[in-house]
């Protein structure tokens, strides 16, 4: 197999090298009532890649990460994180074994402010309970003061320190795509779902996307799933990508391969690419 | 003006937390302290101490109680007068069996068996949602009610099925005077709401608003709806409870669970709703509105028209305005008072600039 | 017959009437909540309002179908009115602040009725009997009245007119969309304000027949504001946005709620009633989070 | 440098094409709450029959443009404090959005407003509501739509709530394509769709322009496709216009083909070669 | 001089009716008295405070009624409910006020030697279902046959609805009446399953205890759909006002109803107050009509009882003319004494029985007349006043339970000379 070494940034050692399959889907299914949402899908996601899912609308990508999310249970099928096997994910498995994520239709709490939606995501790193935050006990202050920092760092790297105390549901639909990155950054995760991440974006916006999606991927070698219809995005920035149509697999490979794969032309990127 | 946020500099995030990061805020907070604890009761009359400050501080920790559940948590609930029920009857009898039990103590303890009902009435929320849940938390409300009315050990087996509250005696010293009671239940309400902020600015607070706000993103943060849930669900009783009892005994004196109804569960969620959901302070605004502006509007009438006009006009007109006020309300400024005073220090710092 | 079995079915049948009675008040509820999504807090007072007027345009001497028909009228202008001074401002708003609003429209509602017709309890005559029909009685031993029957057939009639105009016609077609989305409804020129002129004014209409029919029984008072709170454990088991679920969950919760009271009230010194109907509705909501016939709750991500 | 002079001309709308606007808005202000000023004097014009772009990054206001013209704004605790607004030669800011549907203008509002209850069918249906139907009209009126959109046949029973992204957004223009309207306002219809649907839908924006003489103004990030079908382009930043011009002078443009066509002088630029620095907008 | 009175009155809600009757009684009186010189030439002044029947808002009016605005303080509260009643109670002594429960509230508060500060002037719920017991008993014909019948306790389900019950257990025992105690969940419109057991039961009595006219109405309406005779229920005083029964419509005649105030125009004081309160047009009742009534009747005969408290107070502590206190005026209320005589002057002769009231003594006669609904009034079945059949046994009963409350609650009992 032919490991990836060389880092986003041309000329440069990429600091986590691509690795192992952190995880691996083994044909999986998914229906609901009627609709047959996934049928039998298998394939992997290597540690510290950038692993692209395309396909067209109601093909089934969504659904493909609630599914390694556990958000749905598939039928059949199973899912395999470093080798141990999870006959049923649950959201909260999936978060404690550090994958987090990122909605389509954007899930930020609309009534708190952009710094209060990243300190949220902190979820896993504070262990204070309600008493000891009540009562201003040492444990909660220490634990509040660090994921405020961590908080106020994430806020610098995606540069949105003016919105910092806006409430969510006034931001722009672009920032708030920002800032649920950031919430899903703050949880320190191993793997990062992205589902269409710069939707209604410009291309100025989708650059600096890009641009934090690989510094993470760079400096944290986080491992990265990332829906996107832009082919231009897709064929950029990931290093391979899977191909779904009417919820099944018709590619599977670098981005190279599946743009020149018939199959996915004809479902997919159609003539104008 | 006195009101300047330019110029306030903050130096590292510890300051930037602090409760009031606004100096003009602490001071103002200050002040409303003395005056509570060292003005207000030596120089409020009887009148004002026992039957407008007390009822409103207790009605205020209840609404508090709510808010944490309804605007933090998002769980929509009917059941506050069950939980001070609860509180106040299991005060009464904390202290009637337990002779050593100190005031403090039982107020804590029937605040925690509030707590723990609450618990129990707050397993459906795990499916339930919304108006569903609402409707569903009122059968705490008429169970809790109708157990301690059926049963006739929770009131000693008194002949009429009332219970006279004791006397509050902390450290063998009685208070019984309105102002004595007043300070009693200012302390707690004092302690009790510093507490709640804390819970709502922290980490406790951020997952409750996570809950609310979206379920499925906070699940997928690791946080157990479960916990959560039942966790703003005790809290919340908790607070009922202890507002409960004191009510009980330092407003009310001789109770009838009767007292506990529906009707009263239904004022609780009207104090949230226009004090503001998710704003802690906005419980006081809130209990203010709901409880007092009627008082005043039958004060204000009858001051205005004595015995010209037939008092069931005015006290049928009392109910009219009173509910035009509330629409007028939800339409000026739907978030509440709260919001409404948070709006006025916006203009304010901005006066004399209209953005 | 054995005579526990009859009284059995005496009971069951009893409580499937007073059922009948719930899901009549309950009706207005599920008409404005379908609609827009609000839970009127005023429906109570809706019928208390709606019935005391008009009992008192009978005693200033309108006849009893002029008095019907000009409180019909009346139910309308409320409804126009609550739409122009509470909805049209509050659009879009949350529910939360709908809810909030309709509580200020209740006591409104309250107060106004008290101030115009005094505070006198009133009786209401339909002219129908409300004494055992004795040909039942005689033949089956049950006793069942005029009046119940009546009851029985208008609450029919009713949901089964609401059903079809919301299943089938345009108008019922808009409220649904209104339900949804307020925004989207009126983008595509859905005229929000005539949509709640006509929810509004319809559960007006209901709230009087079902006022008027209670009315006759308990005599027209304030008290009727209380019905709501019969009302509620029927919506959550038929479910809020369900018209046909209104009917059947009102005969559940009727016909439990006297089984529980009369067989296992004894046990506990009665007064079960209270609290049993909403155990019950706690219950269904465990196997059915959105009520028996509720929409299912769409959460996507 | 030409891009401020552009600017200061671009203030004040220019004489679009020849044909007399069908949509005029004069200088508006638009704000929120009475307190967050979003719209900052912006003016454009709608020609009859033609396909208006407006350009802008996030927040720009874009969709605050739209709803302000479609009065939608109203239902969102805002307003439009300044300025004019005409339709068809009359002044909107007494109208409704019912009315403006009656009078042929219909908003695709950002994001997928679908009824989630509704079948998709019953989203369609929806759509005609303000017009008079018979049961054989209103099937044609169906099948036009399910010609465009195919996929929407297949979901039609489907409660719009469980259908995908891209099926809730075809849905929505769908829905308002039942209202046969003379102008449609499209806020950002290609967001999450895939490339091909992105073509076919501009495709069908085409179509209706050109076949049914449908005037329309859309919104849109995705600069290159917008401004390929469109006639005439408006750049919008923090709630003033930058530039406007017709569509191919727009494409020509170097500051547009850099800043929002990713296109450096040596053809389009990867995603990869990330500038580390934070480059601002030079005209703002 | 003026004497402050105070008027926790309830003038809108679910009790509205009663509150507009009874309060409006009172304020008629205390206008007619007023009109016709005062007492002793002292002017009565009254504020008054609407408490919605609600415990919390009385606890509020009797605080801001506690001191007058012409700044006398209150002597005397009277909250026409029991819940008010029960919520203010403890207070009296500390105050130094009366609380002059009518004919409602805390029965073993009739013990004055433990609750020194309130009256049941107008009888309570005890002696109330002794008398309608004794009165069964006579129409079947003497308590011995009242031996194994049935008697079913129908009752809203709350402390008031429960109070009559240590007598009636005892007073059933002691006849071998087989008691069956039957609850109504608030609001009481429907009581389908109640009355379905009482057509299983198939009692001979029924005594209804219910709280606000919806609930007093649906009783005799259900009773009237399971065909059980209305001339076998009794109704409590607090069901037994017209406002009860013309809602029911054809199905209340034939109830029976006691009352510790006779109803009825026809009463010279009544006939006095009409033309000369209403006569000038300064009635408190928006519907004249309801002059008379069962209610107002009542609140007239409760300010007729301030009233004569006054003079004795003015008169035991030589201030003629002039305002009196709490105390003053509490031995003035305890020195209540209506004789045949004295009813006579004051024109209400049969409007109430004669009572004597002494310091260990508050509660009224007793006595209650039993009237029955026509349809269209009370028609009064009962010449004079009925009795409990023991009133000696009820009395024991008063001052066992005050006694336990007493100690219970550490109070002092003090003796009576
Ligand atoms: N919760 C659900 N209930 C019912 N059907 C569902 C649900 N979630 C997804 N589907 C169906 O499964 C199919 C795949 O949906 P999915 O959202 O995964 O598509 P997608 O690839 O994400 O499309 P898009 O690119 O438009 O987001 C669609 O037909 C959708 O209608
Ligand atoms: N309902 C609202 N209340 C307050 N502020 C709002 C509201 N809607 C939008 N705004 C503000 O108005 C500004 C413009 O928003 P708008 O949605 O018009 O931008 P846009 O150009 O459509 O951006 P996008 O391309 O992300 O949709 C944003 O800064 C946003 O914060
Ligand atoms: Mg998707
Ligand atoms: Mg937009």
């Amino acid at each position: 197999m032919n490991v990836v070494t060389q880092s986003h940034i041309p000329g440069v050692e990429r600091a986590y090298p691509i690795g192992e399959p952190i995880l691996e889907l083994d044909s999986i299914s998914l229906r609901f009532g009627g609709v047959q949402a996934l049928t039998n899908i298998s394939f992997d996601i290597r540690e510290h890649e950038v692993r692209a899912i395309i396909g067209p609308n109601g093909a089934g990508k969504s659904s493909m990460l609630n599914v390694i999310g556990g958000l749905y249970t598939p039928q059949d099928g199973t899912i395999r994180f470093r080798g141990e096997k999870f006959a049923n994910m649950t959201p909260g498995k999936a978060a404690r074994l550090g994958i987090a994520r990122t909605f389509q239709n954007i899930a930020l709490f609309k009534r708190m402010t952009v710094l209060e939606n990243i300190m949220a995501g902190r979820r896993l790193f504070t262990h204070a309970n309600f008493l000891e935050v009540a009562l201003q006990l040492p444990r909660a202050r220490r634990e509040e003061l660090e994921s405020r920092e961590k908080a106020e760092e994430i806020i610098e790297f995606l540069e949105i320190q003016q919105i910092r105390k806006t409430q969510v549901s006034r931001l722009p639909y672009g920032l708030q795509k920002r800032v649920e990155l950031g919430r899903a950054l703050a949880a320190e995760p191993q793997i990062l779902l992205l589902d269409e991440p710069m939707a209604g974006m410009n291309v100025e916006e989708k650059q600096d996307m890009c641009r934090f999606i690989l510094d993470v991927n760079d400096h944290y070698g986080t491992t990265m799933v990332l829906i996107e219809h832009d082919m231009g995005v897709v064929m950029d920035i990931s290093d391979r990508v899977v191909v779904l149509d009417y919820g099944k697999k018709i590619g599977d490979g670098s981005p190279a391969e599946v743009r020149s794969n018939q199959d996915v032309i004809d479902a997919y990127l159609g003539v104008a690419h | 003006m006195y009101y300047r946020q330019a110029g306030t500099y903050r130096t590292g995030y510890a300051q930037d937390m602090r409760l009031m990061p606004l100096k003009e805020d602490r001071i103002l907070l200050g002040l409303v302290l003395v005056i509570a604890f060292a003005v207000l009761p030596f120089t409020a009359s009887d009148y004002w101490l026992s039957a407008i400050l007390i009822p409103w501080l207790c009605m205020s920790l209840v609404a508090m109680g709510q808010n944490i559940l309804m605007g933090y948590a998002g769980q929509l609930s009917l059941g506050a007068a069950g939980f001070m029920a609860a509180g106040a009857f299991a005060c009464y009898n904390l202290i009637l069996r337990v002779e050593w039990m100190p005031f403090p103590v039982a107020i804590l303890l029937s605040g925690l068996i509030a707590a723990a009902i609450g618990i129990v009435f707050g397993l459906p929320s795990l499916r339930v949602r919304g108006l569903y849940l609402a409707v569903a938390t009122l059968a705490s409300q008429f169970f809790i009610v109708w157990v301690i009315d059926k049963f006739g050990w929770f009131k000693n087996y008194d002949t009429s099925g009332i219970i006279t509250a004791q006397d509050i005696v902390i450290f063998g010293k009685a208070f019984t005077s309105p102002a004595e009671m007043y300070l009693v239940v200012l302390t707690i309400t004092v302690l009790l709401t510093w507490a709640a902020m804390n819970m709502a600015r922290g980490s406790a607070g951020r997952n409750w608003q996570a809950v609310r706000d979206m379920d499925v993103a906070a699940e997928v943060m690791g946080l157990s709806l479960l916990r959560t849930k039942l966790q703003a669900f005790a809290i919340s009783s908790f607070y009922c409870g202890v507002g409960g009892a004191l009510f009980a005994f330092t407003y009310l004196k001789s109770v009838e669970p009767a007292a506990f109804d529906i009707n009263l569960s239904f004022r609780v969620l009207f104090m949230v709703l226009i004090g503001g959901l998710g704003t802690i302070i906005g419980s006081f605004y809130g209990a203010g509105f709901i409880l007092l502006l009627p008082v005043f509007l039958n004060i204000f009438f009858h001051a205005l028209f004595g015995k010209a006009v037939d008092a069931s006009i005015t006290s049928a007109l009392e109910q009219v305005i009173f509910g035009v006020l509330i629409i007028l309300f939800m339409i000026y400024e739907p978030l509440g008072l709260a919001k409404l005073w948070q709006n006025l220090q916006e203009r304010m710092r901005r006066w004399p600039f209209k953005f | 017959m054995n005579p526990e079995i009859l009284f059995f079915f005496e009971v069951l049948i009893g409580g499937l009437l007073a059922g009948v009675m719930y899901s009549l008040v309950a009706l207005g509820f599920v008409l404005i909540y379908k609609a827009s999504s609000v839970f009127n807090f005023a429906q109570g007072a809706m019928v208390f309002f709606a019935v005391l007027s008009f009992v008192g345009f009978m005693e200033l001497g309108l006849p009893f179908f002029l008095a019907l028909l000009v409180t019909v009228g009346l139910m309308i202008l409320v409804g126009m009115a609550t739409e122009r001074f509470v909805l049209r401002p509050l659009v879009n708003q949350h529910e939360d602040t709908l809810l909030m609003a309709t509580i200020g429209l209740a006591f409104v509602l309250e107060g106004l009725a008290q101030l115009v017709w005094g505070v006198e309890v009133r009786r209401l005559d339909l002219g129908i009997r409300d004494e055992p029909i004795m040909r039942i009685a005689d033949a089956t031993g049950i006793f069942v009245s005029v009046l119940d029957l009546v009851a029985g057939l208008v609450a029919a009639v009713m949901v089964a007119v609401l059903a079809i105009v919301f299943s089938r016609t345009k108008v019922g077609l808009g409220l649904r969309a209104v339900a949804d989305g307020h925004g989207a409804a009126m983008s595509i020129g859905i005229p929000l304000r005539q949509v709640w002129v006509f929810v509004w004014a319809a559960a007006g209409i209901v709230a009087l027949v079902a006022g008027m029919l209670w009315g006759a029984r308990a005599g027209v008072q304030f008290a009727l504001v209380g019905l709501a709170l019969k009302a509620l454990p029927v919506l959550i088991i038929g479910g809020f946005t369900s018209v046909p679920g209104v009917i059947v969950a009102g005969l559940i919760v009727g016909a439990s709620e006297k089984i529980a009271e009369v067989y296992i009230g004894p046990y506990f010194g009665g007064g079960i009633e209270g609290w049993a109907p909403y155990m019950l509705a706690v219950l269904f909501l465990m196997f059915r989070p959105e009520g028996l016939f509720g929409e299912r709750i769409i959460r996507r991500v | 440098m030409t891009m401020t002079d552009e600017m200061s001309a671009g203030a004040a709308p220019r004489p679009a094409l020849s044909a007399q606007p069908i949509l005029s808005v004069r200088n508006i202000e638009s704000i929120y709450d009475n307190v967050i000023l979003v719209l900052r004097g912006v003016s454009l014009e709608v020609p009859e029959g033609s396909i208006v772009a407006l350009l802008g990054g996030n927040g720009a206001g874009k969709s605050t443009t739209l709803k302000s013209i479609s009065t939608m704004i109203g239902a969102e605790r805002g307003r439009v404090s300044k300025g004019s607004i005409h339709f068809r030669g009359e002044r909107t800011d007494q109208l409704t959005p019912g009315d403006l549907v009656g009078m042929g203008m219909v908003q695709v509002m950002e994001g997928r407003m679908c009824f989630g209850h509704l079948t998709v069918e019953e989203n369609l249906i929806a759509g005609a509501y303000t017009r008079k139907l018979t049961k054989a009209q209103m099937r044609e009126e169906l099948d036009r739509v399910y010609a465009y959109f195919p996929r929407l046949r297949e979901r039609r029973t489907s409660q719009a709530g469980y259908t995908s992204g891209g099926e809730q957004q075809m849905t929505a223009i769908g829905r308002a394509m039942m209202a046969r309207p003379r102008m449609l306002l499209l806020d950002e219809p290609s967001m999450g769709l895939a490339p091909q649907i992105v073509a076919e839908i501009f495709e069908i924006v085409r179509d209706l322009n050109e076949k049914e003489g449908v005037s329309i103004l859309l919104a849109e990030q995705n600069t290159s496709v917008a401004l390929k079908y469109a006639n005439y382009g408006y750049i919008l930043e923090s709630g003033r216009i930058m530039m406007d011009g017709p569509a191919k002078a727009l494409a020509e443009n170097k500051d547009v083909r850099e800043f929002y066509l990713g296109m450096s002088s040596e053809g389009r630029e990867s995603f990869r070669n990330r500038k580390s620095y934070r480059r601002k907008k030079r005209w703002i | 001089e003026e004497q402050y009175m105070a008027v926790p009155s309830s003038r809108v809600g679910p009790y509205s009716a009663m509150g507009t009757g009874y309060y409006g009684g009172i304020i008629d009186y205390m206008t007619y008295v007023n009109k016709t010189g005062g007492v002793n030439g002292v002017q009565l002044t009254w504020a008054e405070c609407e408490t919605e029947y609600n415990a919390a808002r009385t606890v509020e009016c009797y605080q801001r009624l506690l001191t007058g605005p012409n700044g006398q303080k209150m002597v005397v509260f009277d909250t026409l409910g029991t819940p008010g009643a029960y919520a203010v109670i403890n207070r009296m002594a500390e105050d130094e006020v009366v609380l002059a429960q009518f004919g409602y509230g805390r029965t073993d508060a009739a013990d004055g030697r433990v609750w020194s500060w309130v009256f049941n002037a107008a009888g309570h719920y005890w002696s109330q279902i002794a008398v309608k017991m004794n009165f069964m008993a006579q129409v079947e014909g003497g308590v011995e046959n009242m031996r194994g019948k049935k008697i079913v306790h129908l009752h809203i389900d709350s402390a008031y609805g429960r109070e009559p019950l240590p007598a009636m257990r005892q007073i059933a025992e002691d006849w071998g009446v087989n008691l069956v105690e039957i609850s109504i969940p608030p609001p009481g419109l429907e009581q389908k399953s109640q009355w379905l057991q009482i057509r299983r039961e198939r009692p001979d009595w029924v005594t209804f205890w219910g709280a606000g006219s919806g609930m007093n109405a649906t009783g005799m309406t259900e009773a009237a759909r399971v065909g059980f005779p209305r001339d076998r229920m009794m109704y409590v005083t607090f069901g037994g006002a017209e406002e009860d029964m013309v809602p029911a419509g054809d199905a209340a005649v034939g109830t029976y109803v006691v009352a510790n105030v006779v109803p009825g125009k026809d009463f010279p004081l009544v006939q006095q107050i009409n033309e000369v309160v209403y006569g000038a047009g300064a009635g408190n009742l928006a519907n004249p009509e309801r002059v008379g009534t069962v209610y107002w009747n009542r609140g007239v005969a409760a300010a007729v009882m301030w009233v004569e408290a006054l003079k004795n107070a003015q008169a035991i502590h030589g201030k003629d003319g002039q305002a009196v206190t709490g105390p003053e005026f509490r031995d003035g209320y305890e020195a209540l004494d209506f004789t045949e005589e004295k009813l006579a002057e004051l024109g209400m002769t049969g409007m109430i029985a004669p009572f004597k009231l002494s310091c260990e003594k508050h509660d009224g006669s007793g006595r209650f007349k039993i009237m029955q609904w026509n349809g269209e009034k009370f028609d009064i079945i009962s010449d004079d006043f009925v009795a409990a059949p023991d009133e000696g046994f009820i009395r024991g009963l008063v001052e066992a339970s005050a006694e336990k409350f007493a100690s219970e609650n550490g109070m002092t009992v003090r003796d009576c000379p």
